[in-house]
């Protein structure tokens, strides 16, 4: 995995009085798992808001496959293949599961307002039932095929998340950024989604970018880590680099024991 | 006993429920004082008034409410809303309906005038179209201008919503007034609401108006001459039909002043012989007679008796169907129904003329500490020109 | 069902829980007859995974089943010996009883102090403004944020979330999920200042977590609830060392701690009945 | 199993594509189709008036339809439906009078004028949200009507314009009878138009933008395609109703189209349920029939002699209205989420009885 | 150009906007505490208009005493309509209730014809003076009236949303209602107080409007009329309803002025203010003075 797929350079963003980012940069190999980690507030979740395209940093580049993508709209970059979750929960409330991650498959149909309506007398209904077989697989593959009816905005916490994984496997993409996938999961539930995720990885052959707080999880599953600190970039590195630096202890972990107990 | 049914659509409630109220009680007593007496040579009338608070929809249920069930042979109507949009239907179902929508175009019944969009064949109105009214006060508006000895052009402008209503004899008017010699001032718009018209009057004030044709009805009005009144405008307000009546002066109370509005009858204070049934009519909704109806009520009894002797002149000559109706409205000229002498005048309609009155008579009021008093100022005959029919 | 009134002899029931079923939309039921008693002064947490209905819990607790058109059908529920079982939630939070909802609900259109005095709603004395200089001795970081606090980061909101119901001065504080979304530093600092809390102030706690490790360690008691039922319960050490506690909550039992890294991608799934 | 015979309880469905059905049973299919069958057979049966209560109910069912996709399912909420109805009417009207084009294409190409203007008027959709968008729609609706009054060219002014009534190889449709084909087919197609959008792409990406628009721009959603393009949609089937209206009454006047024809629209969906397409027809189908209702119900008070008591003589009117009023408020506080949602609730309470699965 | 002419209807515009901004505030306050539009507005006016107007009428009482009396009367009316009607709608679907209003609306125009009559009515004279000069445009002296009580209630509203605690806790009620439970709010208690101060506020720009322009069912378009207003100002903001009425207050005057000398359009008076007002949502989505809601995933 020597090629990389996201280019991230000098990145800064700020609200206001507030600095969110500044002068970040990275690179992200393809087919790998790379973790941010950081304090609250440090700009982790701002960071993937700025490479799905809901924020524009103020300066910086960010290229994807070589294309700049910096100023793209959040849809163009969706069509390029970055499919995201979201820290606080962001589905289609009142839409069913099934219904929510086929809005995933969106960019991939082309049925419109007036062949849509067509039904039987143009092709979507061929094309409405081929993706949602597709839709169908993720469906299996993240175990939430008991659901698949039910409406997404009732479902418990930890179930919402996995319906986000499943709309953002949907778009196919070839980069998926996950906002702490794992907060408000127990253990068991925890080691679900951590096979989910390098599954997803190794055998759909999916990059990841992710920010998780489990240090546990970070650490095993993560080929890099990157560490954000009041917007700036601590270090980025291999795990257990990372794990000895000093810096990353005090402001992020605590101290050694701690950490034991954390995980 | 035989029978024939009439359809009474009414606004009690709604928007220009504030006039709708008085005409549509005229029609409803005229027509139950009919039945009471014989109804039409013996046969029974029967009839429905329905409020349809001027909301198109229901006016249309209404009417096919009665012509599938009832076998409606003729319909006193009300406002644009209704009439327009049953003007097809009835002219396809042969139903000759009554209404107090004035427009000039409902008074051409084969279309000869270009202007006219859709021939109207069994529309009728009693009175004189909005557009024959405005002339008609434009001609006395001249007349006036010399007496009072005014120098130069007299300035004309018409005041009113955009709207059909208050729009419909804007133009016709214009053109009339500029034929006057009036130098027509382009319109100033007030809403139909009630509102404060200070700006509008302050236009008014610097296009130096002299005559100022109003087209609304109702709060509109009261508002504008009182705006008016506080701007200090010296403008002759001139009103349509159903923006001057008893009720508008009570209503604004002091401030206004020398207000011209034209009639199609009498008051109800008026000595003309035919009072004499209005009055029993007036009593069938008020036993012990004591409302003073405005003329909108007294328009409603004409409207409501012309249709009677067509009635009657349709069983005499083949029975009261619809057509025989709209007949019986061509067969005598300048006729005035029985019994309403010196209050309906006398109406001439032809199947190609629609324009049953070319007479208005043009009244001024004047409000002062409590009372009202109402003298009439002239009576202007208008000429039939051929190209004013339907416009 | 219940042992913890043996457990804890001397001290009075705060809250009991007693047998309850809770339905949603008249069709949905998610709890199965739960029993929870929450003895003065202490710690209580409440395990399970996820939809196993301990939201549901603390929403029929503080009142507000309601609101999402839930509604306790069966048992009941006491507070200082009155009955609070579908009451509305203003009078339940007036009576001391105050809930911090699962994924903060900090007004967002509203400054941080805003915020704090909203928490002191219920109270009209004169001590708020100290109240929110605790409040802020507490939370050190709250203090530069002068924004709307819609724009805090997700762990600043949770802070603001615990903050505004001290600023109630409950007798009683119902957590849901209070370390979902904090960095280890904080998650220790976040259950630190809890026990803090209440160690210095005697505020009982009902904590609802999924971070089992932490909150076995600051509770003095714990229920675990799956699918609307209560499975089991016992005293900290009990559940410590309960062997599926280890393996499914706690991670690593008898054995070292197995990796993420390589999970036999079907896992055995224990399940008590 | 291919067919079910009753509601099923639980999936038995054994191919996606009786999953993507828009009836849950074959059952209810051919109920439907039977239902639609015996309703051609209705001018046999019912007189004028009911047909023209069944040809409002479709013109303006057609349109509230429309507003529904706007308001429901996109979540940009309009007041300027009547307006966009009223142009409908005219634009129709005017086409064909002035270039003579045959009525049954004058329809269609008035719907996609009205699409037209309707998504100009949604421009603002791409920068306003919400309530904001509301008021924004509301200036359309003044503008328009104001357009209307002086537009002589277009709308006849104040003299109104005329209508052909709908004609094919030589049939006029200018009975209620025959006019009530037309208006059963209208509503029946655009009605099946309306299930389809909604279960393909585009109907679940105004869903998605409803809401949360935020992700679903992220998800690879056109925000501001798919907000104006509800906007054009909706209007296009308030142009179909209005066209038909036109048509039906032959004669248009600018009168009418106003702000409270829009309310009443706002009305139909809401009472219906918003976000429902079949709720949307029980709204229509409640709005219309309620002032008619209350007309026969005020008939049969005038028999009665209180009914004749002289202040109720006047009062009647007021009353109607009033009760109209109430019965919208005690519907809602009853029924808040309309029609459609306690229609599901029966649904699912026999489907679920006693417990979910 | 005319400019006195001008001058003259600029300041009309302003007082007349000062109107609008009053009853703009009305729509505020229940907008800010329950996040509904309330399209009975116009009918709260109507009946604050015909209710001082009965009592000064029919009662024969002094004017600022039957003026008092409305206020009561209109804050004991808002209450109990909350208390009735608009309570058990409380968490229910915003759009529902925005319905319910709209039924109140059509139920309370239908009553107040019916109790007072179709007929428009004047007030009885209460001001000496017939019109009082400012700056050489004559204008009725009740604006004089409204313009000191619309600072009054300017400033209370201001301050009530600020600082007290109701205050906050209506705004929190309207972000989020389920929250705002679980801080102890009284939901139906805050509905309950915005809902009075609504109605009593919109009765005095009823009364004003009465005693110039008389009164008459369709006064209550004013309801609909101030809509621009309010959301040129912005929905949440007190100090935006008063601004957003001013201007569109003298955008109908300028509109006016511009329309009678030179471009002969017509009606501009009552259409150019909703060009205008989508001009400027088109820079400011928000209004003038509305907070943007918190975009944030
Ligand atoms: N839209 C915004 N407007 C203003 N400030 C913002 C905005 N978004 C984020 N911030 C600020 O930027 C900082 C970083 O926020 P961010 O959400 O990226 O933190 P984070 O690393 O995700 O923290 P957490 O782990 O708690 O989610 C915070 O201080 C926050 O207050
Ligand atoms: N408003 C609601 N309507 C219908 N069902 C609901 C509602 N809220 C929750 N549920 C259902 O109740 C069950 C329990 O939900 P609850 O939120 O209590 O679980 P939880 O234990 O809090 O899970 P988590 O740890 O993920 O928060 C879930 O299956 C959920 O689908
Ligand atoms: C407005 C009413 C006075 C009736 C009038 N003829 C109209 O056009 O409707
Ligand atoms: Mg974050
Ligand atoms: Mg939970």
């Amino acid at each position: 995995m020597s090629e990389t797929i996201l280019q991230v350079e000098n990145i800064s963003l700020a609200f206001g009085g507030v600095k969110a980012l500044t002068d970040v940069s990275f690179d992200v190999p393809k087919g790998s798992v790379f973790s941010i980690i950081g304090p609250n507030g440090a700009g982790k979740t701002s960071m993937l808001n700025c490479i799905s395209g809901r924020y524009q940093p103020n300066s910086g580049s960010i290229r994807f496959n070589g294309i700049n993508v910096t100023y793209l709209k959040p849809n163009d970059r969706a069509d390029l293949g970055i499919g995201r979750t979201f820290q606080n929960l962001a589905l289609f409330g009142h839409m069913t599961v099934l219904d929510n991650i086929m809005v995933g498959r969106h960019h991939l149909m082309n049925n419109n307002w007036f062949t849509g309506p067509l039904y039987w007398f143009s092709k979507a209904q061929k094309e409405e039932l081929a993706h949602r077989s597709e839709v169908e697989k993720i469906i299996d593959f993240l175990e939430i095929s008991h659901v698949r009816k039910s409406i997404a905005g009732n479902l418990s916490y930890g179930l919402r998340k996995r319906v986000e994984l499943a709309r953002a496997m949907a778009l196919n993409p070839k980069l998926i950024l996950l906002d702490e996938p794992m907060a408000g999961m127990n253990l068991e539930e925890k080691e679900d989604m951590a096979r989910y995720i390098l599954d997803l990885n190794e055998e759909f052959g999916v990059t990841i970018v992710m920010i998780e707080h489990d240090m546990g999880v970070v650490m095993d599953i993560s080929h890099q880590i990157m560490v954000l600190d009041f917007g700036k970039k601590l270090i980025c590195d291999s795990p257990d680099k990372v794990m000895d630096d000093p810096h990353v202890k005090q402001a992020y972990l605590g101290l050694e024991d701690e950490l034991e107990e954390a995980c | 006993e035989d029978k024939v049914f009439v359809g009474h659509l009414a606004d009690m409630s709604g928007p220009t429920a504030f006039v709708g109220k008085e005409y549509a009680n005229g029609i409803r007593d005229a027509l139950a004082y009919i039945n009471k007496n014989g109804g039409i040579k013996g046969t029974g009338l029967e009839f429905e008034t329905i409020d349809y608070a001027y909301k198109v929809p229901q006016a249309i249920a209404s009417y096919k409410k009665w012509k599938t069930r009832k076998k409606m042979v003729a319909m006193q109507g009300w406002g644009t809303a209704d009439t327009e949009a049953l003007i097809s239907f009835v002219s396809k179902d042969k139903i000759p309906v009554f209404s107090a929508s004035y427009s000039g175009h409902l008074t051409d019944p084969q279309g000869k005038n270009p202007h006219t969009k859709k021939p109207a064949p069994y529309n009728f109105f009693y009175g004189a179209s909005y557009s024959d009214s405005c002339r008609a006060l434009a001609q006395w508006a001249a007349k006036d201008w010399k007496t009072k000895g005014g120098q130069g052009q007299p300035k004309f402008t018409h005041i009113g919503a955009n709207h059909p209503f208050p729009n419909a004899p804007k133009k016709a008017c214009a053109e009339y007034a500029k034929e006057l010699g009036f130098d027509v001032q382009p319109p100033v718009v007030i809403s139909m609401k009630p509102g404060d018209f200070k700006a509008q009057c302050l236009s008014l004030k610097s296009s130096g108006t002299n005559y100022g044709y109003i087209g609304n009805l109702g709060g509109s009005v009261m508002s504008l001459v009182k705006s008016c009144n506080t701007v200090g405008t010296d403008v002759q307000f001139m009103s349509n039909i159903w923006g001057g009546d008893r009720m508008i002066f009570e209503a604004t109370g002091e401030g206004i002043k020398n207000y011209i509005f034209p009639t199609m009858t009498p008051f109800w204070d008026s000595q003309a012989s035919g009072m004499e049934l209005v009055k029993a009519i007036s009593k069938m909704s008020d036993a012990n007679g004591d409302k003073l109806r405005p003329h909108h009520y007294i328009r409603g009894i004409c409207s409501t008796y012309y249709m009677k002797e067509a009635m009657e002149w349709a069983k005499d000559n083949g029975g009261i169907t619809g057509a025989n109706v709209k007949k019986g409205m061509y067969a005598r000229k300048d006729w005035v129904p029985v019994g309403l002498e010196g209050v309906c005048l006398p109406a001439t309609w032809t199947n190609e003329d629609h324009r049953g009155i070319a007479e208005v008579n043009i009244y001024k009021g004047n409000y002062n500490k409590g009372d009202v008093s109402i003298e009439q100022v002239d009576t202007v005959s208008l000429e039939r020109r051929p190209e004013w029919l339907g416009y | 069902m219940s042992n913890a009134a043996e457990q804890i002899q001397p001290e009075e029931i705060v809250l009991s829980i007693n047998n309850i079923e809770v339905v949603y939309d008249d069709v949905i039921q998610v709890l199965r007859g739960v029993s929870i008693d929450v003895p003065k002064g202490k710690i209580i947490t409440l395990l399970g995974p996820n939809g196993a209905g301990k939201s549901t819990t603390l929403k029929s607790i503080s009142g507000l089943l309601k609101t999402e058109n839930g509604e306790v059908t069966k048992g009941d529920i006491t507070f200082l010996d009155q009955r609070i079982d579908n009451t509305n939630a203003a009078d339940i939070v007036s009576a001391g009883l105050f809930q911090v909802m699962e994924g903060r609900r900090i007004i967002e259109d509203m400054t941080v102090v805003e915020n704090l005095r909203l928490g002191a709603y219920t109270r009209n004395d004169s001590e708020i403004g100290s109240d929110i200089e605790m409040v802020f001795s507490y939370f050190p970081r709250l203090k530069e944020r002068t924004g709307l606090a819609g724009y805090l980061s997700g762990g600043e909101q949770q802070m603001l979330a615990i903050g505004r119901a001290l600023m109630a001065r409950p007798k009683m504080i119902c957590l849901d999920e209070p370390s979902m979304g904090l960095s280890p530093l904080l998650v220790k600092e976040v259950f630190g200042i809890i026990e803090k809390i209440n160690r210095e102030q005697g505020i009982t706690m009902l904590l609802v977590e999924q971070n089992a490790n932490y909150a076995l360690k600051a509770a003095h008691y714990g229920y675990i609830m799956e699918s609307g039922k209560i499975v089991l319960d016992g005293t900290r050490e009990q559940l410590l060392n309960n062997e599926d506690v280890k393996e499914f909550y706690l991670g690593g039992g008898n054995e070292e701690r197995k990796s993420f890294k390589n999970l036999k991608s079907y896992k055995r799934r224990k399940r008590w009945l | 199993m291919s067919s079910l015979a009753m509601r099923p309880c639980g999936d038995f469905r054994t191919s996606y594509r009786q999953d993507n059905t828009i009836f849950e049973t074959q059952t209810i299919r051919w109920f439907t189709i039977l239902a639609i069958a015996a309703a051609c057979f209705a001018p046999l049966v019912f007189d004028a008036y009911y047909l023209t209560l069944f040809i409002q109910v479709s013109y303006l069912g057609i349109a509230a339809l429309g507003l529904n996709i706007l308001v429901g399912f996109t979540g940009q909420i309009s007041l300027g439906h009547g307006a966009f109805f009223g142009f409908g009417a005219f634009a129709s009207a005017w086409l064909n009078t002035s270039f003579n084009i045959p009525v049954v294409f004058c329809i269609p190409l008035a719907g996609f004028l009205t699409m037209a203007v309707g998504m100009m008027f949604g421009m603002p959709a791409a920068r306003i949200k919400g309530l904001y968008l509301a008021i924004a729609t509301l200036a359309a609706q003044f503008i328009m009507e104001d357009f209307f009054a002086r537009a002589d060219w277009f709308s006849g002014g104040s003299a109104g314009s005329l209508a052909e009534p709908i004609s094919l190889f030589g049939f006029a449709f200018d009975t209620d009878e025959s006019f009530y084909y037309v208006a059963l087919f209208a509503l029946v197609f655009m009605f099946i138009w309306g299930c389809n959008l909604m279960r393909s792409r585009d109907g679940r990406a105004f869903v998605a933008v409803r809401d949360h628009y935020l992700s679903a721009e992220i998800m690879g959603v056109k925000l501001n395609k798919y907000r104006l393009l509800s906007f054009g949609i909706s209007s296009f089937y308030s142009g179909i109703g209005g066209a038909l209206y036109a048509h039906y009454l032959g004669y248009v006047s600018a009168e009418g189209f106003t702000i409270f024809m829009s309310i009443q629209f706002l009305a139909m969906i809401i009472i219906g349920g918003l976000g429902s397409i079949k709720g949307t027809m029980l709204g229509v189908i409640f709005m219309v029939l309620l002032p008619e209702a209350m007309e026969s119900g005020v008939g049969l008070l005038k028999e009665t002699d209180i009914g004749n008591s002289p202040m109720l003589v006047d009062g009647l009117a007021y009353i109607k209205e009033m009760a109209i009023g109430l019965v919208i408020i005690l519907f809602l506080i009853f029924e808040p989420e309309g029609l459609a949602h306690r229609w599901n609730q029966i649904k699912n309470y026999w489907k679920c009885y006693p417990f979910t699965y | 150009m005319n400019t006195d002419l001008l001058l003259q209807l600029i300041i009309n515009g302003l007082i007349v906007g000062l109107l609008y901004g009053v009853v703009g505030m009305c729509f505020v306050l229940v907008y800010k505490s329950t996040q509904i539009v309330n399209f009975a507005q116009g009918e709260f006016l109507l009946l604050g208009a015909w209710v001082c107007w009965a009592f000064l009428v029919y009662m024969q009482i002094p004017f600022f005493l039957g003026f008092i009396f409305t206020m009561l009367f209109m804050a004991l009316f808002g209450v109990l309509l909350q208390m009735i009607v608009l309570r058990p709608m409380i968490g229910e679907p915003i759009i529902s209730v925005i319905m319910v209003t709209i039924g109140l609306s059509i139920f309370f125009q239908a009553l107040t014809k019916w109790i007072f009559g179709v007929a428009p009515q004047s007030y009885p004279k209460v001001f000496e003076a017939n019109s009082v000069d400012v700056f050489g445009l004559s204008i009725e002296p009740a604006y004089l009236m409204s313009t000191v009580i619309a600072l009054m209630i300017m400033i209370g509203f201001y301050f009530f949303f600020k600082h007290s605690k109701h205050g906050l806790a209506m705004r929190a009620t309207a972000f989020d209602q389920q929250a705002a439970q679980s801080l102890g709010i009284s939901v139906k208690q805050v509905f309950a107080m915005s809902w009075g101060i609504a109605a009593t506020v919109s009765a005095t720009a009823g009364v004003v409007m009465g005693m110039v322009n008389g009164v008459s069912d369709s006064l209550s378009v004013l309801g609909i009329k101030v809509f621009p207003a309010v959301i040129l100002g912005g929905l949440d903001s007190i100090v935006g309803a008063i601004v957003g009425g001013l201007t569109i207050g003298v955008l109908e005057n300028l509109a006016e002025f511009f329309d009678s000398q030179y471009f002969h359009i017509g009606n501009m008076y009552d259409i150019a203010p909703f060009y205008v007002l989508l001009i400027i949502l088109w820079f400011k989505p928000y209004g003038l003075f509305g907070t943007k809601d918190i975009e944030r995933i």
